[in-house]
Order: C-alpha cells, then structure tokens, then sequence
C-alpha cells in the first residue's frame, strides 16, 4: 500500500519533572497521535455513473452539464454536454429523454425535466455556438458522410473533433435531415438548426448541400476518394397504409406535407384534412395541416393507450382543435373525379396483442363510417430507400447489413441511423454516428473496434463514452472532475443508494406551452413550448440527485469527526492518517460518491 | 435563519461552511462520536475568540492527556458538578480583564447536566450569566461505561438499566426546565443538523445573558449501533419526533425549527441495540409521549 | 494613612479582601462567615471594591468559581465554614492540584450533626491533605493581615491560601484592627501574573487527563511548591513586618528561654493562653506558648529547632496541645502532627495532647491551666485528655 | 480590666450596643472587645453581649463570668436569676424601665446593688426608633450607662453611634443624649469610683 506521507509532530517527552510546567496544562495539539490505525475500513471517493447517462444511447453526461450550469459555469456545462451529445439546443426539444425514463428522480416527486435543461442550455449559449474544438491532433485521413441527418452529423462532428477532415454530402438544399425535413419547425425551429450547422461548419466539416450521392458507384467513387465513408441517408419512403385507392389524387404521405412545408413550399392541402396514424408524425402531420388552415381529423386504429406518438404532442394536438377518431381505420379512399374526396373507415376493437405486444385492432362488423376529405394524409412508418445500396452489400430486413460500429461488408464503409435496423429515434442515430466515428477512428488507428467500444462504453454494453475512447487512445482526460483521488467505478448508480434524507420530494418543473391562439395565429410555425423560466430552471437544476457524482455538498466534510477531510480546490481528500474508519462519511454521502473498502493490509 | 434541516448536501452549490478548524485530528473521540461532531460545529460557528469549559464526560477524554489538547481555543476542565459555576467564574474574570466579547462556553454531558450538575446550571441560569452552556446529550453515562442517567430515555438499555428491567422513568425535560428559567435562548439541535446546530450557535454567540443549547448526541458504543449510522439516528431522532428541535427565547416565544419528516419511531428505536428488546406496547407507549409533547409544543408556538 | 477601627473578625476579614484588590468573588452564607460577604458586598455595591461579586447557590460552586475565575487570571476569594468547607472538599484539590492562588477564609465551626454553629476547628482541619496552605489567626488584627499576606504567598506559590480563625470568638467579636491604606497595601502586595491563564490569544487546556507516566512527577512539583511556601512566606513575613510593622511568624514560641512546659495552642485560644502563662508564671511555672499559625506546609523543621532542645541550655520536657478539634480514633489532629515532626528527634519533649473547647465550649484561662498542671503532674503522656468534660 | 455583660432580647439591639460602647471607649484610647453571646439570635429570646475595656491590649478570650457592670434592656429579665451570674455588685446595674431606683431597691433580687434606672423604652418610641411593640433601646441606654459609669464621654458615644449605627445615627444619638440627661441614679457614689483601677 501506498504510505501516506505527512509530517506529523512528534510527542512530547519529558525527560525531567523540571522540564514539565508546574500544573497540568497542554504544550501541544494531538496531531502526533495517528489515529488512522484505528481503521479497520477505509473511506474513498468514488465516481459512478448517474442512471440517466446510463439511460441515454449517447451517453450525454446529463449529471456534468446540469451541475456545471447550476454553478453558472456556462461554457463548461456546454463543452460537457457537448462531449457525447453534439447538439443540446436540438435534443432539448426533439429527443423523447430516455435519460429521464432512467432518472432516480422518479422516485421522489418525479424524474428531472431534462429536456427542458438540455434545451435551456443550448440556447443560453446565445445566437453563436462555440465550434468544438478536435481532441487530437489532425491526422490527414479524410471522411464522407453521406447524408445530413443526425446520424451523419453525429459522425461528422465526433470524427472531426477526433482530428479527421469531414466532408459531408446531403441531397437537399439544406442540411439536417429529418431535423429539418421531418420534425416541424414549431417543434424545432429552423434557426436553431442552422446555427448548429454554421457551429459544424466552423469546426472545419465541409456541408455539400443538393449533392445526392445517387448510386453505387457514385459510392464505389467516394470510397476510394475518402479514407472512410459513412452512409446515413435515413428512412424517407413512407409506408403505405393499405386502404382502397391510396395511390389516388387527395392522398399523399404526411412525411410529404412536412418536407414541402419545412422547404418553404407548403402544398394546396384544401380546407378538411384527414390524417392517418398514430405516431408522432402523425402527430406532426396533423398539427402541420392545422397550421396551414386545415380542419384535420387524425384517424386511428387503436386507443390512446396504444398511441405511440408522445402524449404531450397529442394532447398540444387536441387543444390546436384536432379531432382524434380512436378504433378507427381506414377501408377505401372515396374517389369523385379521379380525386379522393373522403374517406370510408371502419371502426375496430381490440383483440389480442400482436408481436408487438399492443393488442390488435379487429374491425367491427357494420361500422363503416365515412369521411369527407380534401386531403387524406397518411403517416403510418417510413422506410429505407434501398435502391442506392450496392448490389455486392448484403441487405437484411430492409436495410444495409451493418457489424460492429456500423461497418459495412465493405471495409472502409460504415452506415448508421435510419438507413439501419434498429431504433428510429434522433437520439440512437447520434448515438449510431459516435459509434461509427470511433469506429472509422479505430479503423484508421488499425485497432480492433469492437473492444475499443466496449471499453468506451458504460458496463461494457451501454452507451459509448467519447470521453473514455480519447481517454483510452490518447491519454486526454475529458471527464468532467468531481473530485480528486475518485475511484471510478464503471458501475450505474441506483436509486437505492440514494440517501433521500437529502432531498425533499418535489414536482418537476414543466415548460409551459404557447397558447392556442397564438400557435394558430400570423406566424403559425413559431415554437410551441416556452423555454422554461430563469427560477423555474434554477429550481429544476436543483432537483437533480447528482447520483454517483461528488458535488462538494460537503456532507462528508462536515460530519467528519476527525476532521479527516481536507477541502481542497476542486474536491476533497481524506487524511489517512487520522481517519478512524466510521463510514459516516460514506453513508451521509447524498449521491453514493464515497465507498468503504478493507483497510489494506500486507498481512 | 434557514430552517430547512437538508440545506446541507441537497444542492449543487458548495455549502460554504465555515472552514476553520478549531479541532485538531488525533483526538480520542470512538469512530463516528456524535459529540466529536458537535464539538467541531458548535466551534467553527463560536469562533477562536472562545473558552471551553468542559466537566467529567467522554469529552473530559477527548482532548486527549497532559501535555496536549485537540481544541485550538482555551479549555479548562472542571469538577463534573461545576460548569455552570466555572463558566461563572471564567466570564467574571473575563470582564474584569475588558474581554467581555470572549465567549464563555460549559460544555457538559446529559450526566453533567440533567443529574449532578443541574444545581450549579440552574444557579447560573437564574442569574443570567453571559455564558453558553452546551448539553451535549448521549443519553446516558457513556464515559464510565453506559450507565443510566436523568436524559436516558425510558424502556432504554443500559448497564444499570438492564434488558430485564430497562428504564422505567421517561427522560427528564431538561429544555422546558431551562426554559422556566426564563432565560434569553434556550434551544435544541443534534450533530445529524450540522445546518441548524451551527445556525444556533451563531444565534447563541449573538446573545448576551445565559443561552442553553442541548444537543443530542449519538453514542456508538452506548447506542449499540454501527458507527457509520451515527448520524442517520440523530436525524431520525428529529424526524419521528422523539426529539424535536426548537427553540425558546427569553422563556415563552417557541419556535419549532423542523417539521418531523415521520420518520417511523420503531424504525429508529430498532436501528438502536439498546433499544431492540422493547415491545410493540413500549414502543406504542412511547410514540404517545412524542405526540403529547408534540401538543404541548405546537401549543407553546400558536400561544407565543 | 492606616486607621484602626473597632471591627468584628469578619470584617476583618473583608478589609483585606478590598485591599488585596480582589477581582472575583462568589460565597454562600453560612453562619457565622456570613458577615464577610455581607460586608463584601456592600463594599462591591458602593464600587469601594471593583470586583464581581458571584452570588452562588452553594460553596461548592463558590469554590467552583473561584478557581475557574483564578485559571482565567483573576485574583477570587471565597468564604465558608463547617458544612460549608466540607462540601467544597472535592473542588479544594482541584483549586490546589490546579495550582490555582485562591484565598478562601473559613471560620472554624463545629461539624455537624449535632447540629452546632459554634467554634471548632475540625472543620478546616479535615481538609489538610488537599494541598492548601493553612494559615491560622489569632486575632482580628491578624485576619486582615493574613489575607494580604495569604494573597502574596498563594500567588508567588502558586498554591491557595485558606485563612482560618475562629467562629464567633474571632468572626464575630470587635476590637481594635489596623486598616492599612491601598497605597501601603499595594505596596505590599502587587498584581497578580498568572504563569499561565485562560487566554484565546494563548490558548491552552487546563487540568487535562494526566495519566500515570506524570501524575507521581506533579505530586512531586506540587510537594516543592509547599516547600517553596515556607521559604517564601518568611520573606514575605519579613517584608510584612517592615512595611506594617506587624510581625507573624509560621509559629511563635512565648518564653522560649527558660520554659520546661509549653502549652501549644492555634487560633484564638492563644490568646486566652497568654493570660494562662502569665498567672502560671506569676506562680513561678516554667511555662512557656507555642503558638502554631501555619499547618500546611507545616513547618517541621523549625518545630524542631524551637522545641527540640538542641540549642544550649533549653530544656523543653512536656508539649501540653491543646486541640480544639478531633480526628476520632486519632485524636487530636495538632498533637498528630506535631508528634509526627517530633518523631525520632533526641531529646524531644513528651507530647500531652488535650481536647478543649469542641463545638464552642468555652475556653478559660483555667481550663488551660487545667491543662498545663495534667502535663505537669504527668510523666508521661497516656491517652488525650478532655478538658472540661462531664464525666 | 472592665467587664459588662449586656442583657437584652432579640431585636433590642444589645449586640449593636456593646460594639458602639466599646467603639465609644476606644476612641478615647482605651482598650476594647465586644462580642455578643455566641448564638441563634432570635427576636425575643433573651440575648446577652460583653464588653470588655482595658487600659492594655485584651487578650483574654473566654465569656464573661464576673462582670463589673450589668446593663438590662429588658426589665423582665430581671426575673432571671442568671441575669446576675457572677456579678460581684461593685459596679452598677442600669436597667431600662420607668421605675425608679428606689422603687426597684425593695426588689430582693437587687439588694445591695448599685441601681440606675432609665426609661430607654419611651425615649427610642420617642425618638421612633423600633416599634411600640419592640422599641430598639441599645443607644439609649448608652447615654445613661456613660453618665453613671464615666467609662467614656457622651460625646464619644454620639460619635460613636455616628459610626457604627447604619440606620437613623441622628435619632439614635439624640436618643443617647435624651438618657444620658434623664438616667436616674439615685445620689449614688460618683460615676468614675468604678473600674478605676482598670
């Protein structure tokens, strides 16, 4: 064991009673007396990781950011947060927070509002975001990426800030994907977008708008052209839904409707909408219609429950005046002059649960109910347009084949996001981008990717860390300090190890929304949820239990008995000489920061 | 003041505690000592420019033998029946010598106070000496060994008080006692309250006359509980509201400074050794003191 | 300028008090002390004495105080007697044991029960072994004078000064005193300078935890300084006597010259025992006074030199003590003592020790003869003689 | 040396009063020891204090047992035999009362003593010293034990009570001085014919 080196003073010894003072007083403090010997256990700083970076594919370091902003240390919180997750303004209004599904909040009064957090951080970083700065030093190789979505984007920022030359290809006039094309701009307004585009562009990644790569040996091309090609074209072929007459005039994709309408060419829809589906662009679909002056009337085959878009946006959906049919589904378009004029449903009931697990809608005999229509907009899934695939690359379930870190069959190719198997979430996608970039990286380094991302990742099969990876490949610690002499422990802190006595129960705070008639007003794309207040953020950063992390609450410091605890700049550290080993520190610990292990021995 | 027990460790913010020792390490305080703990607070909150006078208790022990001392501040060790006269003596001698902002702090146990020392205590209470006396209370006669004393809670475990025949007789009011004295501040806190314990002190420090802060201690060895849970007792002491914490200004304005959590009053007796053999119908006996020194208390605030 | 006023013991008492500049004092009443912190109070309230008067709720924490204001540097006296003396045993040795220059007057009164307010001198006496000096006075006169002195020795010591004299026959009678001014008294006796004191710019503990490796070596320190004391005291009696022109000895042999039998007396029978010699001597005894003022340090080698008969031509045969006290089951506490210092002295004289006057039985100069012609008639002594006892 | 043994009750002040005596002999260079007898005092029960004087320092300590002089603040003590424990009758014996000499000199218990009389009780009601009920005469009496016995001067009594008595000096001296004029004693011998040896 390591001897822990202090000058302590020496006790006193009187040789004579002529060098003792005539009554009993002190000359001396006990410092000489080494009560560390007592121990038996030994207190040390451990960091774990919070529930909710466990909870998130991209492993954002929520717990960094939110303990950095509540300090007011704006630019740390933002270059924190901005480690794994490149794009907080974005994901704080778009991404359904699974980091909150994992919160330990939950318990007590109800999970941290997150997204609220991680888009009040993103825009108070104000109209001009700081370009990341790369970790490492170039290294000559160059990437492509085609397609700008998240997926693409995520590559391209992790690989550029890994110090390779980006170049990105996107076929549409502007850049972001789905961002732009297939999320409404009153959820996420297009100047929030673009300016985490001019930040990408700033960090030296090249953006080639309305530059389809079109075919395979277009591909062929950029593959010997670039060190390593990653393809991200998504998921923009929508499903169809299945009913009488669908390929009709009157009828077209609600994906359609958003990308003309986020192009800024919103298309003649009439007056009286009908939307078909139930998830969020859907969801989207209908809102959109609402805003373009339409009646819509949202059509679904199940109930509420079985809804997959978010409950909030249906809810925002009703109140714009939306009329949501449940166990409703379609049976035929009604076609008068070659154009469909309404729409024919039946009503459904549920029966058993499919293989997905939600129970299946079974039409109702004699149920038909007929609609009027000047649209019928559907919106029941997308699906990947498989024609730019090279014929020699394998596909599996619809989608390129992909192994460890998005690697293609084609050793220098790698896809991710939507135009792969696997969740269809923006979060994943990024998540699938950083995976792909560590992997390109590792390719390039000749390393074996698929070890260098268990290690980077939390438990070895959670979300990949960047942190870890540079931290692996270069030595660059990036990990936002809590305190010194931490243990890290690759361990996911639960909420059991919580000490609630600590925090009082209380309500999140929730973003407010903009009332209706202003939705539905002049500017009827202007974003719908209101940031949060100053004090209704500050309370919220608040609520966080900071789990795993030391926080410098200094509990520990304070109940130390034996005045064992140092406060140094940045954190604490324990004076082995005097601790006597109570563990009171570790168990009045707020967030589980402190373990108590067996005094080491050499016996 | 601020109230809210938890301040101190919900936040992200550093809690700015006061970071001047006036306790050094090596002292000889049992792993995780509650009274070590409050020692080291009620310090950082009175500041260097005060005397501790310390009666026979665990804290007669502490400071460690001749030659040494962990306080950086004076300490004179006195008679165990004596620290309300020696604090008398100590704050005389100040005054005449112009040091009348030095504070004067007795820092006894509950035997030192509740039992043997109670007549010296009250003398100088009723003449509204300018002086701190400190209760710190374990509960019983930890130093010699776990014997009973006034503050031992009934149906408690100790040495003289065995599991055969615990303690009949409830713990003596040793607050509504002071407080009858009419003193300027009378008040209660623990060691699991670092919050609150240094905030009284701070307003204790600020008072002239005779102030009496009791505070409630935990005892590892007297409690018969792992010393990592020392502090989690004390504070659920507060929270099932065996041990209430408020405070009385000049003998009749209450003010109960934290709200029981309700915490379960079986939960925190059974975390406790000395407590474990006790019935459902003791612990049942017992929940009913709390809640009628509850309305006693509650009555004391609305009336004040 | 000095006056001399007719005062009671007790006020004597208290003079001394206000000369010595005493800063802190607390007290309890007990008859028949009472009159002392009477007094002192008065003398506080008028601001003739700028001291903190503590009115405590026993002697016990009258003790208590005044140590505890002494280790923050002040210079405390306190009052008692009997009942009183004794509930403060415990906190005597820590006064001394902390080393602490407390002056603390008490009037010897009987210990109960039966209850008795009267004279009696077992009461301070049971208290020899808790490191006090002990000075014992005669007469009003020396009262005040002794506290004076009392507060110069403890200080220059470090070690508390209990002055003792008698219930009533002392406390409570007026005859003339001498009252020197401030100016000579502080002459006589400066301000105090603690060694070391409760002090936040110099913090330190006081009685901490001592444990075997020196508790035998400040027991050892601590018998130095009562060595010390009887050193000192001569010097400081000496500079008594220049600056007051009053002298006290640690003793006073009456009739040193030519006496066979002394009669040995402290306190106020001393007194009535100069009467005694007087008529003994107008008879043609040989009697001569030896009068004990100090028993702690005792002064044992100067016992010796005084009575032990090694100078020329003394010959001291018979001791008659008269004790105004008992330790039962040992007698007489002065004859113990001075039997002891006489141990294995050649020539000693033969110790007659006598119980006179116990709970306030009034001592005459014919009880005292009384005594003297037991010694006379007796060869040697048997086992203590009751005076006046109803047999 | 002069010895006088004060009889009084509780409250009567005879303490008090054998303190201003011997304040009052001091300050005319003699002498002096007072002391009460060593009790309880309680209001009411009979008291006793002592004076002694002497031209010589006194060193003797013991109670008074043949006292010179008698002075009784009370007359009902008369009926106690105790009262003249050892009196040797060569002094005088001032009782306060508002007989005269000769009317007390039938009493057996007084036969052969040199009587002074004085009615202390009317002059400290007078004088509102005390209350009706228990009229504090100590001063008073003083005034006529220095007339009759010459041990010291009127005026040294006065100051004397000046003094030594905390509460009403001028009434009390007044109360002296109205005795000393009206003590009865009865054409006996001249005051200084006692103790002269002393």
């Amino acid at each position: 064991m390591k001897k822990e080196i202090k000058k302590l003073p020496e006790p006193i010894v009187f040789k004579s009673e002529r060098d003792m003072p005539h009554c009993p007083v002190s000359m001396a403090s006990m410092e000489w007396n080494e009560t560390g010997s007592w121990r038996y256990m030994r207190p040390r700083y451990v960091e774990r990781s919070p529930a909710c970076q466990n909870s998130c594919p991209t492993g954002n370091d929520i717990e960094a950011w939110i303990r950095l902003l509540a300090l007011g240390r704006l630019n740390e919180a933002w270059e924190a947060a901005t480690l794994e997750n490149p794009f907080p303004a974005i994901m704080g209004r778009v991404c359904f927070h699974p980091c909150m599904t994992g919160c330990n909040r939950r318990e007590l009064g109800g999970t941290v509002n997150i997204g609220a957090l991680e888009r009040a951080l993103g825009d108070a970083m104000g109209a001009k975001l700081p370009p990341a700065a790369p970790f490492l030093k170039p290294s000559g190789k160059k990437i492509a990426v085609v397609g700008s979505g998240p997926a693409g984007l995520a590559c391209a920022y992790h690989a550029a800030r890994m110090g390779h030359r980006v170049t990105v290809f996107e076929r549409a006039q502007k850049a972001g994907g789905m961002l732009r094309y297939g999320i409404p701009a009153y959820r996420l307004p297009h100047d929030v977008l673009d300016r985490e585009m001019e930040r990408l562009a700033a960090m030296g990644i090249e953006l080639h708008t309305g530059k389809p790569v079109a075919n395979a040996s277009h591909m062929q091309t950029l593959r010997q052209d670039y060190t390593a090609v990653f393809l991200a074209t998504g998921a923009h072929r929508a499903k169809t839904a299945g009913f009488e007459s669908e390929k009709s005039p009157g009828v077209m994709a609600g994906l359609e409707l958003l990308r003309q309408t986020a192009a800024g060419k919103p298309p003649q829809i009439g007056k009286s909408v009908l939307v078909i589906g139930g998830d969020d662009t859907a969801v989207d679909t209908a809102r959109t219609a609402r805003r373009l002056g339409c009646e819509v009337t949202l059509i679904y085959r199940r109930t509420r429950a079985e809804m997959p878009a978010f409950e909030s946006e249906v809810r925002a959906a009703e109140q714009e005046g939306i009329k949501i049919e449940y166990l409703m589904a379609p049976s035929r378009a009604v076609i008068k002059g070659g154009r469909a004029i309404g729409l024919e449903c039946v009503r459904t009931k549920l029966g058993a649960p499919d293989e997905s697990g939600r129970r299946r809608p079974e039409p109702v005999k004699d149920s038909e109910v007929a609609f009027e229509s000047d649209t019928i907009l559907t919106a029941v899934g997308e699906e990947i347009d498989t024609s730019i695939i090279p014929s020699s690359l394998a596909i599996e379930r619809g989608a390129i084949k992909t192994g460890v870190g998005g690697r293609t069959e084609w050793h220098n190719v790698f896809a991710g996001g939507d135009f792969t198997i696997g969740p269809r979430t923006v979060v994943d996608a990024l998540a699938a981008g950083k995976r792909s970039a560590i992997a390109i990286d590792c390719m390039i380094r000749e390393e074996d990717a698929a070890a260098a991302l268990e290690s980077a990742s939390i438990c070895g099969n959670g979300p990949v860390l960047m942190s870890r990876y540079i931290e692996k490949v270069a030595g660059i610690e990036r990990r936002v300090a809590t305190t010194s002499n931490t243990c890290i422990q690759d361990r996911v802190t639960v909420f059991g190890e919580i000490n609630t006595a600590y925090f009082t129960s209380s309500e999140p705070e929730c973003a407010q929304l903009r009332e209706v008639s202003e939705r539905l007003g002049k500017d009827s794309f202007i974003e719908v949820t209101l940031p949060l207040s100053d004090a209704a953020r500050d309370r919220e950063l608040r609520r966080c239990f900071h789990c795993g992390r030391c926080t410098e609450c200094d509990n520990c410091y304070i109940y130390c008995p034996d005045i064992a605890i140092a406060k140094k700049v940045g954190g604490f550290e324990f004076d082995m000489n005097f601790c006597k080993g109570c563990g009171v520190c570790s168990k009045e610990c707020p967030r589980s920061a402190i373990e108590m292990i067996p005094e080491p021995t050499e016996f | 003041m601020n109230t809210d027990p938890l301040v101190c460790g919900q936040g992200t913010e550093p809690q700015q505690y006061e970071q001047r020792e006036l306790m050094t390490s090596g002292h000889l305080a049992c792993p995780g000592c509650g009274a070590a703990m409050a020692m080291r607070l009620a310090l950082k909150a009175m500041g260097p420019d005060t005397v501790v006078v310390i009666p026979a208790s665990c804290w007669a022990i502490i400071p460690g033998p001749f030659p040494y001392s962990n306080l950086k501040t004076p300490l004179m060790h006195t008679a165990f029946e004596t620290t309300g006269a020696a604090i008398s003596g100590v704050r005389a001698a100040l005054d005449l010598q112009g040091k009348e902002s030095t504070q004067v702090m007795g820092w006894a146990g509950d035997g030192g106070t509740f039992d043997i020392g109670l007549q010296s205590l009250s003398a100088a209470a009723e003449r509204n000496e300018n002086v701190l006396y400190v209760c710190y209370d374990n509960e019983a006669y930890m130093n010699t060994g776990i014997q009973r004393s006034g503050a031992t809670p009934q149906y408690a475990w100790t040495t003289t008080t065995p599991t055969d025949h615990p303690k009949d007789e409830a713990k003596k009011n040793i607050d509504r006692i002071m407080a009858a004295h009419c003193i300027p501040y009378v008040a209660t806190t623990t060691s699991g309250h670092p919050h609150d314990l240094m905030a009284k002190f701070a307003k204790a420090r600020d008072i002239r006359g005779f102030r009496f802060i009791h505070v409630l201690c935990s005892c590892t060895a007297g409690w018969k509980i792992d010393s990592a849970l020392s502090v989690e007792v004390m504070r659920l002491a507060v929270d099932c509201g065996l041990f209430p914490l408020y405070e009385v200004e000049d003998g009749i304005h209450y003010t109960i400074n934290v709200q029981p959590k309700g915490a379960s009053l079986k939960d925190y007796l059974m975390r406790q050794g000395r407590f474990r053999h006790m019935s459902d119908e003791h612990v049942a006996s017992l929940q009913r003191q709390i809640e009628r020194e509850w309305t006693w208390l509650e009555k004391q605030t609305r009336d004040s | 300028m000095s006056v001399t006023e007719v005062i009671m013991g007790n006020h004597a008492a208290s003079e001394g008090v206000r000369l010595a500049r005493t800063q802190v004092i607390a007290a309890y009443p007990i008859t028949p002390q009472t009159q002392i912190v009477e007094k002192l109070s008065e003398m506080c309230a008028r601001g003739e004495l700028p001291a903190r008067f503590i009115k405590v709720e026993s002697e016990h924490s009258a003790m208590a105080c005044c140590l505890a204001a002494s280790q923050a540097g002040a210079r405390a006296f306190t009052a008692t007697s009997s009942q009183g003396l004794a509930l403060m045993h415990e906190l005597l040795f820590w006064t001394a044991y902390g080393r602490l220059p407390v002056v603390m007057a008490n009037v010897n009164r009987a210990m109960a029960p039966g209850w008795n307010i009267w004279n009696d001198q077992t009461d301070s006496l049971a208290q020899r072994d808790t490191g006090w000096i002990q000075i014992y006075c005669e007469t009003n006169q020396e009262v005040l004078d002794t506290v004076l002195m009392a507060f110069r020795l403890a200080e220059t010591v470090d070690l508390p000064v209990m002055l003792v004299y008698d219930a009533f026959i002392l406390s409570h009678t007026y005859e003339p005193v001498e009252i020197p001014d401030q100016k000579e008294a502080d002459r006589f006796l400066p301000s105090r300078k603690a060694k070391f004191k409760i002090d936040t710019s110099a913090p330190r503990a006081f009685n901490p935890l001592v444990g075997a490796e020196h508790y035998m070596e400040f027991r050892h320190i601590m018998e130095q300084a009562h060595e010390e004391a009887k050193r000192a005291y001569k010097d400081i009696a000496r500079d008594f006597s220049k600056k007051f022109h009053r002298s006290y000895d640690v003793m006073e042999l009456v009739h040193a010259d030519d006496s066979e039998i002394i009669i040995v007396t402290s306190g106020s029978i001393t007194s009535t025992a100069r009467v005694a010699i007087r008529e003994l001597r107008e008879k043609g005894e040989k009697a001569g006074l030896l009068k004990m003022r100090m028993l702690r340090p005792f002064p044992t080698e100067m016992l010796r030199e005084a009575v032990g008969n090694s100078g020329a031509g003394k010959r001291i045969t018979k001791l008659a003590v008269l004790d105004r006290d008992i330790s039962h089951g040992a007698g007489g506490i002065w004859a113990q003592e001075i039997k002891a210092a006489l141990a294995g002295v050649p020539n000693a004289p033969q110790v007659f020790p006598f119980h006179i006057g116990l709970g306030g039985r009034d001592v005459t100069t014919e009880s005292i003869i009384e005594a003297y012609d037991y010694a006379k008639q007796h060869e040697r002594p048997e086992r203590a003689v009751w005076i006046g006892l109803k047999k | 040396m002069i010895e006088i043994r004060i009889h009084g009750r509780g409250g009567q002040g005879a303490f008090v009063g054998s303190k201003i005596l011997a304040m009052a002999v001091f300050s005319e260079g003699k002498f002096v020891q007072a002391f009460p007898s060593f009790g309880v005092e309680r209001r009411g029960a009979p008291v006793t204090a002592f004076v002694r004087i002497d031209d010589k320092r006194i060193e003797l300590r013991s109670e008074i047992y043949a006292p010179n002089h008698l002075i009784i603040l009370d007359r009902t003590l008369l009926n106690n035999p105790a009262t003249f424990d050892g009196f040797n009758g060569e002094g005088w014996v001032l009782i306060n009362t508002r007989r005269t000499p000769s009317e007390l000199s039938k009493l057996k218990i007084l036969a052969g003593f040199r009587v002074a009389t004085v009615d202390a009780n009317s002059i400290a009601a007078l004088n509102k010293l005390g209350s009706a009920m228990s009229p504090i005469v100590d001063t008073a009496i003083l005034g006529a034990f220095c007339r009759i016995t010459g041990l010291c001067s009127i005026d040294s009594i006065v100051e004397a009570i000046k003094k030594g008595v905390p509460i009403k000096p001028d009434a009390n001296a007044k109360a002296a001085q109205e005795a000393y004029s009206e003590v009865q004693f009865g054409g006996a011998a001249a005051p200084e014919a006692v103790g002269a040896e002393a």
